[in-house]
């Protein structure tokens, strides 16, 4: 057993310091009726690392890889290039194998990446401060929410019906049990704007609103100026929660803050992770500074040691379940820190330049994709401003249409009927995201992929 | 180019007598190296990143384009590799020694499974990809589940929660939505005092209202309170077996069934399952539901803060309410019921806790860790890691105070107090200090509340006997040292990246970003 | 268990007023950390590897097995990734910070390249294949081979030297052979007195007679002397350009006609290669064979000494006689050259250097690099290189001794001696140890021999001018601070893993491999 | 350039501060007839990462490997399971980027890694001391040659025609050069026995001979006792130097330090490299105490430093080049650091458990194998004795048959075709390795093959 250190020579001394006769002795605690004579039954036995290597590489090799196919699926996770360093940095054993940095003093390359990590995402998302991580986009959604009740002291949160649907159901799923209230609409399938739904938010905002949550790029790829809603929010007390699922985004478009947002929320996987199935991932919670003591998360403060060095630290613990126990902002306590990491390597990698380049490119080339697709015979492009993801309405239920392209080896998108299953006004949308991965190649494969499958 | 002063304006001296220089130029120590922030030393003009040209189209942005400076500095690679690596050392780690933090499992990381998680089968698939396409991941969350089912005896598995405290979240829901499908408005939870923070704090995240529950002079539930305690409105007990002062709740079956006859619920905090993996099934015990830490008990590694994975087992009477999605056999294969598929399969779900389907990359690594130990191997996890921690227990508690040894064995960690440094003005901080300088990560302090300045060791099962008796050497030495001579030890650590920081400053005047005023 | 001593058997104490910890109980000093040998710590019957068992079949060693104690102490994996981890942080690299040695080329090493010699298509073939399953492979080398001969302007080029010293040793024994092949018995080689070493022990190594040509007053070969001395006996010169103290060798092209024009042959030692790469193209300059360090120019890393790759470029004269396998293409695909169809496609070939085909990982890694970079960054990289290396050169002139910075410009590295140290009986040595305090790898010491106290400094193109100037600005306060107070710097360093080390006594009494008896 | 850090404004800077004009006035030593004025033709321009990766998995994807094949090619190249960790150890920064230890107060981790490879070396070759490596084996054996001639001052090498023909070629290189005579013969195909000439070794031993040199277990897996060869050698004043390129056979059979070798070489590939086509691989070079002086290569040394704390450094340097130069013992500089680290790595990991398993597994499997191949209808098992690699003799030109189960999916060995071209007496022969890594899947899959190219 490669991991076990003790031979049975040290159990025996060990046992005899002890005072035990055996280690069962140590288990005296365990009810009868509890004990377990052997091995568990029905699970095989210690494996060498080829047999266990052998296995994993079967599994693996049943599922279709983003990299060996035509790839164009996005809606709140989205497949790009990770530098190879960035990787590297992650496996550095100081980093990788470390603990949440309880002792400053011998945690500060944890420490210093964090709160470089967080001033990252207050400067990419416009605002003051930034937390130290978040489980995903959606928990971070759910969190602000809340976040903005303890603010306002009011009970309702009105949704933009333009927020990724699954972000949506996570906050439904606390919000039954805690009691806020939620208001939610089904997304208009409205050419030129599609899930725009600001002139609706604005209309529902009343004295008893807390925040208005609205995404942009929104999961329809539509982006809006967010300044009216956020005037509106204002002048009624509210707070404007903005979500961001692709946050290579703000690279090219406005930011949340500049549009007057009071929480950014956002899914940080494009920088740094890659696609995982799904996590680990990370969410990403700016503020303003003045509400900071109500964020729930860690954060990463700057300080100085007994000899008046610069370091950094966990502060305003008070906050936190540790301390606070009950009455904390929130319950996380692990959180993403090495998914952070490898976001905040990979946008230090990026730098503004690289981050402008890449949004820019990402841009052009969905903008080149969308108009080709837009001219397959049966396909209507239904954006009108978007950043790298369009929605195409097929005419006809797009969800066959994936599974058939998936079948000619394009995975082509995501479509509606997966995404909000019932809703009849939407079963011909499907959601297609472009990359600076996707080569020439895979553009022509994807047009005639679906030219094909629309022809029949 | 400034030549003439170091980095903290100081010229180089040497120390008198000594040779030593104790200043230098840069502020480095030969390999310690200082590192500035990227803020400091990066440049906006800079990347570190080659992408093809943009092809020339016309944006379709509507006048929304971001047309100010960011303030995103870069690197070019090398600087990065650099920055990074630098600032790595500053760290302790598992990969450098012994960690040994009560409640958090600091085991080895197997580098097998960080090679598995690359896989791209496992890495490079999308959550949203035509299920036809991902029959592979399923089967790796199928497998995982019917492993930790068979591992706690338990008949379901809710695999999306993201950390303990998320699936402590999951498990609180599950009877959150339990009571309200039998119309059942009790809502008191009750909390043992030497509980987790995140037992309360979720309790109350859903809804439930909060009680405490004492200790007992063993450093177990108080049964006596616990009993007089429940009633009608109690529509749960969160109990962490082993407890958090690293014993085993010999009661727990007895309360469990306590809990039932009154029409609540059990909720185990898992988070300490290593101690036991292998050799009690939690499922024995009346638990409705229990988190599993992957990333302690199987090894996932903690990445300075996570990312974690907190799968939750599920009694019968919780397993309908489980959140989706979920894998589940067909005839055919394998299918991912969501929202679609939600009202036949899944009928009662109380809903949806992630995006996606949870932590992916844990899993893989997980699962590569219990097929590498196997039900053999995991058993013995259980039996090494309670061994050392009663070894450590065995070798200091002449010394050092340890409220419950006298009780009988620990069980994964050892629980000591600072009450044996009564005098000296020295406390369980100040010894935590003066291990790091002989190289060690200290143990978890202060937690649990239940103790005066607790000291909690947890060795996990993946030291040597080598590793312990240098520890419990370096533990001794401190101690003893502290008792003989106490002004020496009140300022530490002296010999690491900082000296002690100045955790006061940090809150009361909160620095949490970078502003660029602040350059020199 | 030992808890009354620490690792050297001193008792651990305060320095007194200062507050430190000089001595700690284990050793360690916080982060930096001791680490026992394997042999002290590890045991015959631990193992960090699980095997399936051995099927129970008779042996065939006919009686030959090993039934002694072999003495290889082993490791669970835990404790083998620590004792690795924790040596490695004794270490510098350039991973930390500017590791300016002269003559080496310490750049970056990108880790897209690491990345893309694991890839199993790369990593995971074996040399004897079928050819018809490697075409990859070949296809590989093929294509680097032309990124070779185009950057050098040479028709050919041998891949399979292992390092730069295999690839002088492939390019004089194609001189012998080319000789043979005309009967010609002449067996001199000129070498100047600042060549590497490699050089004279190469010629040496295949038969060849060294004679030494010594440089002129701006440290260039001293021309007039090597036309003295060339002559019908004189089979080769040897000649590094950029030469080993930094300088473009400007009568190499009048030097080589001169060589061809006595019936002699051209080696040019590359290992400089850096400073013209994309800039001079050494087949303008008439050279025959030269070899070109991949672990240098071309960044795949050193390794703590290796490994490297040393492909040789070879002009027409010298193309027949290259080693075989060589890589040719055919009307199907590409065909290994290899003994059986060396009678066809390779008659004259010298024959074969290393059992397969050269250093394929380090091929990888090199193509990965030049394509990243491509015709315009290789260009950029000699100029950033060289760029670097004057703006040291002008920074440090008026402080250090710079024999040869009067005669303009160096190319890739500059050369200081330690004349300006003359009466403090400091010397390069105490300079380059007080770097180390500082946080650097110092440079190059004492080589190239033509200078007294010879420090050669090359930067290379990956260092930012943030780092030159802390590098510089460190130089500066080193040597100032050394001519200031000469006693404080002679017994350097002393904040690195270890004082300064006695390397006489190791030379005195060999203590190659450890002995059991040496266990404390 | 990802690779640059130099800006614009810092070359414009930097050429202030030194005083020129351009970067061309750096360059003006060139001759004119060398100048380029631009970027080499007929080359790419700089690429991303994303488009370098996309051509070399292009390319890689062209090579069939040895893990998604059934397996059985030896001949001086082993396919072993190397442990991930050992893949992690040598990608630490550290280890990986730094360079020889010149300045061995900052490079002790490297140093004490190469003191406890070469005591590993030693003690696995039953010998007094290793040095710190050379480039493969088939170096290290000419310089091995090299040596015995500088300590015996005599002119002949007899090298035993069980040698591996590459390494014999190697040897051959350079002694048409230097001086040295080699004898070397062409092996026997003897049922039982093949390739061993030990008889015909001793009788060859004259004196003018320096050296015997012969492999064990030589090319054709046979294993022997080179005790009496040893004893006819010392007797003669000359050395014995055995080859190994299997090194883990080591931890089943006897060392050649324990049957009275003077120099052992040997190939280090099996424990930690792979396969890598060929390289880089890893020279093991280990001799007699007394011999040390005229050893080439690095050799790592014990001392203390200032304060007496033990610490490494390499030591001996008068014999090599950069000190001795022409009079140096080898040319060698560069040598195979890194791979030495892997090497020493996977052998700790093993440790003496677990390489005498890895041994006895290796040898067990072929055994079957062997068995299995036999009984095939044509096919003769030629070895008597024989660690992991048996020899079969097809009855007809073997290689055709490697082909053909090459393109059957099964890499089944080497001909002797290949390693012996022309020498008719043995073109029939085939060598069959077979380590850990093989299944029994494996193992039907290679019998059914060769089964059916047989029956044809
Ligand atoms: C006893 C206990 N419960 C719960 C948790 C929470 O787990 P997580 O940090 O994964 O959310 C922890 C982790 O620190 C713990 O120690
Ligand atoms: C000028 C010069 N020539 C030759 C060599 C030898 O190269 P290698 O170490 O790769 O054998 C070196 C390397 O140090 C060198 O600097």
């Amino acid at each position: 057993m490669r991991y076990l250190p003790l031979s049975t020579a040290d159990r025996s001394a060990m046992l005899a310091t002890i005072g035990a006769a055996s280690v069962d002795d140590l288990f005296s605690d365990v009810p009868a009726e509890a004990v377990l004579d052997g091995p568990i039954a029905g699970l095989p036995n210690h494996a060498s690392e080829m047999a266990v290597e052998r296995a994993l590489v079967k599994m693996a090799g049943k599922n279709k890889t983003a990299s060996t196919n035509p790839f164009f699926v996005g809606c709140g996770a989205y497949k790009h290039h990770v530098p190879a360093s960035v990787d590297m940095v992650i496996q550095r054993g100081e980093f990788l194998t470390a603990y949440t940095p309880y002792q400053p003093e011998i945690a500060q390359g944890t420490l210093q990446v964090l709160f470089e990590f967080q001033t990252q995402v207050a400067r990419l998302t416009g605002m003051e401060v930034a937390n130290a991580s978040m489980y995903d986009g959606s928990t971070a959604m759910t969190e602000a929410v809340f976040m903005a009740r303890r603010i306002t002291r009011k009970p309702k949160c009105i949704v933009s019906a333009g927020v990724h649907p699954h972000y949506t159901s996570v906050l439904n799923t606390l919000t039954r049990f805690t009691g806020d209230v939620v208001e939610a609409g089904v997304p208009s399938f409205t050419k030129g704007a599609p899930g725009d739904d600001l002139a609706h938010l604005i209309a529902s905002i009343d004295a008893d609103t807390s925040s208005v949550v609205v995404q942009n790029p929104n999961l329809f790829g539509h982006i809006a100026d967010l300044t009216p809603l956020a005037d509106a929010c204002h002048k009624a007390g509210a707070l404007l929660i903005v979500v961001v699922t692709e946050i290579v985004s703000l690279g090219a478009i406005k930011s949340p803050g500049e549009m007057g947002a009071d929480i950014v929320v956002g899914e940080g996987q494009s920088l740094g992770a890659g696609l995982l199935f799904g996590g680990p991932y990370l969410g990403l919670f700016a503020c303003r500074e003045k509400h900071v003591r109500q964020a729930p998360g860690r954060l990463c403060g700057e300080t100085v040691d007994a000899s008046g060095k610069r370091g950094f630290v966990l502060t305003l613990s008070t906050r936190e379940q540790h301390i606070r126990r009950e009455k904390a902002t929130s319950n996380i306590c692990t959180n993403s820190g090495l998914i952070a990491l490898a976001f905040s390597a990979h946008l230090t990698l990026l730098g503004e330049k690289g981050l402008r380049h890449l949004a820019a490119l990402n841009h052009a080339r969905a903008v080149q994709l969308a108009d080709r697709l837009g001219r397959v015979p049966g396909v209507t492009l239904l954006n009108g401003p978007f950043f790298n993801e369009f929605t195409l309405d097929l005419g006809r239920e797009a969800r066959p249409v994936v599974r058939k392209l998936a079948e000619k080896g394009v995975l082509g998108g995501v479509s509606m009927g997966r995404l909000w299953p019932g809703e009849k006004s939407l079963t011909s949308g499907m959601i297609v995201a472009v990359t600076e991965t996707a080569t020439d190649e895979d553009f022509d494969a994807y047009e005639d992929a679906l030219d094909e499958v629309m022809a029949k | 180019m400034s030549t003439a002063m170091n980095n903290v304006g100081r010229p180089t001296r040497l120390v008198a007598g000594t040779g030593a220089v104790a200043e230098t130029f840069t502020g480095n120590k030969a390999l310690m190296l200082e590192e500035p922030l990227l803020f400091e030393r990066g440049s906006l003009d800079r990347s570190g990143v080659d992408l093809p040209p943009v092809p020339p189209v016309p944006d379709r942005l509507a006048g929304l384009g971001r047309d100010v400076v960011i303030g995103l500095p870069g690197f070019s690679e090398p600087e990065a590799v650099r920055h990074y690596t630098r600032l790595s050392r500053q760290n302790y780690a598992i990969d450098l020694g012994i960690f040994p933090l009560g409640s958090c499992t600091m085991k080895h990381n197997p580098r097998l499974n960080e090679k598995m998680a690359r896989l791209p089968g496992f890495a490079d698939i999308h959550p949203l990809q035509p299920q036809s396409t991902i029959q592979g991941a399923l089967e790796l969350i199928n497998v995982l589940a019917d492993w930790l089912m068979k591992l706690t005896g338990m008949p379901a598995v809710a695999m999306s929660p993201k950390a303990g405290a998320h699936g402590e979240l999951c498990g609180m829901l599950a009877i959150r939505a339990a009571l309200d499908a039998k119309n059942d408005p009790r809502r008191v939870v009750l909390v043992p005092e030497s509980a987790h923070g995140t037992n309360p704090a979720t309790a109350a995240f859903c809804g439930f209202t909060v009680e405490n529950i004492p200790a007992n002079a063993r450093g177990r539930v108080d049964f006596d309170a616990m009993m007089a305690r429940l009633g009608p409105d109690v529509a749960a007990v969160m109990i962490t077996n082993p407890n958090t002062c690293g014993l085993f709740e010999p009661d727990l079956k007895r309360i469990s069934d306590a809990v039932h006859a009154v029409g609540g619920y059990v909720y185990c905090d898992g988070a300490n399952f290593n101690a036991i993996v292998g050799r009690v099934r939690p499922g024995d015990l009346g638990v409705d539901a229990m988190h599993i830490n992957l990333h302690k008990t199987f090894s996932t590694p903690h990445g300075g803060g996570g990312p974690g994975s907190g799968p939750v087992v599920l009694s019968a009477a919780l397993a309908p309410f489980a959140p989706i999605p979920f894998v589940r056999k067909t005839a055919t294969g394998l299918e991912l019921v969501e929202e679609d598929t939600a009202g036949t399969h899944a009928a009662d779900s109380f809903g949806r806790m992630v995006a996606f389907h949870g932590q992916m990359g844990m899993f893989v690594r997980a699962l590569s860790y219990m097929m590498s130990h196997g039900a053999d191997g995991l058993r013995q996890v259980a039996e090494d890691a309670v061994l050392n921690a009663n070894y450590i227990l065995a070798s200091l508690k002449d010394l050092y105070t340890a409220p419950f040894a006298s009780s009988g064995p620990c069980m994964h960690e050892a629980l000591f107090s600072d009450d044996f440094l009564d005098g000296t003005g020295l406390s369980t901080l100040d010894l935590a200090k003066g291990l790091i300088d002989e190289g060690f990560h200290p143990m978890t302090v202060y937690f649990p509340l239940v103790v005066h300045g607790a000291m909690l060791v947890e060795p996990t099962e993946t030291e040597s006997k080598a590793n312990l008796d240098q520890l419990i050497g370096a533990m001794r030495h401190v101690a003893t040292q502290m008792l003989a001579d106490p002004d020496a030890w009140r300022t530490g650590p002296h010999l690491a990246p900082r000296r002690r920081l100045d955790e006061t400053l940090a809150a009361r005047k909160p620095v949490l970003a970078y502003k660029d005023s602040e350059a020199a």
